[in-house]
């Protein structure tokens, strides 16, 4: 048994020295990578682990269509990939299931801004809401690995934005951050816009700054 | 996006009532002034697109003047956002003065409405998404992932300021330290080769020229590399004198040497 | 969604009053179950889970004939069961890292002085460090081909020397190892904080090299 492995593996990176292994093999290996972690695994760390030549984005794609209706299945987050269980065996799992910390109503309405306004600054966030934003809700989202820093904006005093992470997207099974349920519809209906007040009125998270770009950034994010 | 969407609205009067009670106790828990206007928006029953911000400007007034006669302390934004809302009722009561400047009393009310329909917006987008199946509720990872090996690939790296400070290091060191060289486990070809001088007149038969390793120098492997090396160079040295030869039967084989006999030349 | 999700749920366990789920249904429990579980599984404890009237062994014994050949295999442990990636894929269990690492103090010095003293011995090396240099060390730069061998000097024993390599020219960023700063220039950066002893060493830069040998060896090996 073991002898037959040894050969074929020899035969493996013999192989790869010349073309790469058949795309049967390379779903076998995609298959192996993707259920050995935990975590997605991106494309190009797929294709850095299997042999020379190897396409793992095809190979994907036949592996997706196998799990079709498993009780496991092959999930895009963002630009990895993941293995899940099925959401309707969920019922199934009480054993493995890890009680996620309880976010204060703050928590997931920023979280919720962040995720359908990104890239948002501070300031932002604090307008929508109406209230000054606590480090600590930042720090939680932070912590937590659902949102990161994104690009500053190139408006005065640079402010830092902020954006939601792979880990946000894989933990609410999004493929993508364009996926957020409703997102058209909330763009089409103006309410994802940064509309300056009329005059003066009351603002928080004063030294609001130029939210004209807002917009720009969003497009930049969701359109590719 | 109605509030019924929310279902949070409560149709029994009752209840009602019992809520108004608790904005007032409650004050606190509300997320600031936006928050408040939200919630007491509930209570027209109408879509936030057809709502009376005037209604609500009544509303959010008289909720300040009760939360003030019950001697609750209303945090700075509330009563901001009191003032302006009185400054913008006044606005929409009273016939458009063409002189005035700014913008009108609708224009401001519509910006309201928006905040407040966009802060709606979102909670209902986040409730949303917080419903949605969870990874570690609904669905799951692997439980076991398997370790990734890591290679490890070293590459070192120094810059020319390391260079120049260690070797600036070396220089300065110089000044306090005479110069002296370690030398306990060093047998130079100088010393090997006054030694073989001296040694070479018996060896008329091949020897090994381990065997003319100095004593005490074969025990410790740093000093046995030295003298073999130092012996051997000296070897090398007594051979082109014409002083001794050389042989190894093949790669690897002991090094012999002998007196060169005169008579065999 | 998650109603949809208490719709199943609930149609379940009303079915499992009366009957077990089918068995490709039963299949898929198992598949997820042995997947998210951090340890292997009983047949008793999957039969526990499942919903009444499901018998686990079966559906793993289609389980197991699913994933043969895949690269991800359903095992026995013990009288347990688990989810392990094929054996013969184990190679794809590694990335590979780069870590930078600083070079050593002693392989920074015996460096400088082989650029500024090139062609170098050993023992000259050893004379200016004033300790041995031991052969790691000099294994370490050879093998980073910042050094190489240079010509045997025409002493005693002629021995071997060092040099720099066009390597090592390209990592500091210099044309030449003659423009390494000198001394004066060391000490003008702050460098050097005291004189030396006038004569205590062979300076570049400074012109009071000794041997002519290695002025002459080194511009013969920068010339070109």
């Amino acid at each position: 048994m073991s002898e037959e492995i040894d050969q074929k593996e020899e035969s493996v990176s013999e192989e790869s020295l010349f073309e790469a292994p058949p795309m049967a093999e390379q779903e076998r290996m995609c298959e192996a990578i993707l259920f050995a972690s935990a975590e997605a695994v991106t494309i190009k760390e797929l294709n850095s682990r299997m042999p020379h030549g190897c396409d793992a984005a095809e190979a994907l794609v036949h592996l997706r269509k196998r799990y079709e209706g498993r009780g496991v299945r092959v999930v895009k987050v963002g630009d990895a990939w993941a293995m899940r269980t099925a959401p309707d065996l969920g019922f199934l799992m009480q054993k493995e299931m890890v009680e996620t910390r309880k976010l204060s109503r703050a928590a997931i309405e920023t979280l919720a801004i962040i995720a359908y306004h990104q890239p948002v600054t501070r300031a932002e966030i604090e307008e929508i809401r109406g209230v000054s934003v606590s480090r600590g809700t930042v720090d939680q989202l932070l912590e937590m690995e659902w949102i990161r820093f994104g690009r500053r904006k190139m408006t005065p005093g640079r402010p830092v934005t902020f954006v939601v992470t792979q880990e946000f997207l894989d933990h609410f099974g999004l493929e993508n951050a364009r996926d957020l349920p409703g997102l058209k519809e909330l763009r089409a209906a103006g309410l994802l816009e940064n509309r300056p007040p009329p005059g003066s009125m009351p603002t928080l998270g004063e030294g609001d700054d130029g939210e004209e770009e807002s917009s720009e950034g969003q497009s930049e994010l969701f359109e590719d | 996006m109605s509030e019924d969407e929310t279902g949070s609205i409560q149709d029994d009067k009752v209840a009602e009532r019992l809520a108004a009670e608790a904005l007032i106790v409650d004050v606190d828990g509300f997320e600031g002034p936006l928050d408040l206007l939200l919630t007491l928006s509930r209570t027209q029953k109408v879509d936030l697109r057809k709502i009376s911000i005037l209604h609500l400007a009544q509303q959010y007034l008289a909720f300040v003047e009760k939360a003030k006669q019950l001697r609750l302390e209303l945090a700075a934004d509330y009563l901001v956002m009191a003032a302006w809302l009185a400054f913008l009722k006044s606005r929409l009561l009273l016939p458009p003065d063409p002189t005035e400047e700014g913008p009108s009393g609708e224009e401001l009310a519509a910006h309201l409405a928006f905040q407040l329909e966009r802060l709606q917006a979102m909670r209902d987008a986040a409730a949303r998404l917080m419903a949605r199946d969870r990874l570690g509720r609904d669905f799951f990872a692997r439980g076991v992932p398997e370790d990734v090996t890591r290679v490890r690939k070293i590459t070192y790296t120094a810059t020319l300021l390391d260079l120049m400070q260690g070797y600036a290091r070396l220089r300065t060191r110089d000044e306090f330290r005479p110069f002296v060289l370690d030398r306990e486990s060093v047998f130079t070809m100088e010393e090997a080769l006054e030694r073989m001088r001296g040694l070479i007149g018996f060896a008329g038969e091949w020897t090994d020229i381990l065997s003319y390793l100095p004593t005490g120098w074969e025990a410790d492997p740093k000093k046995r590399r030295s003298a073999t090396a130092a012996t051997f160079a000296a070897s090398l040295e007594l051979a082109k004198e014409g002083k001794v030869e050389i042989r190894q039967s093949e790669i690897f084989a002991p090094i012999q040497l002998r007196k060169k006999d005169q008579d065999h030349v």
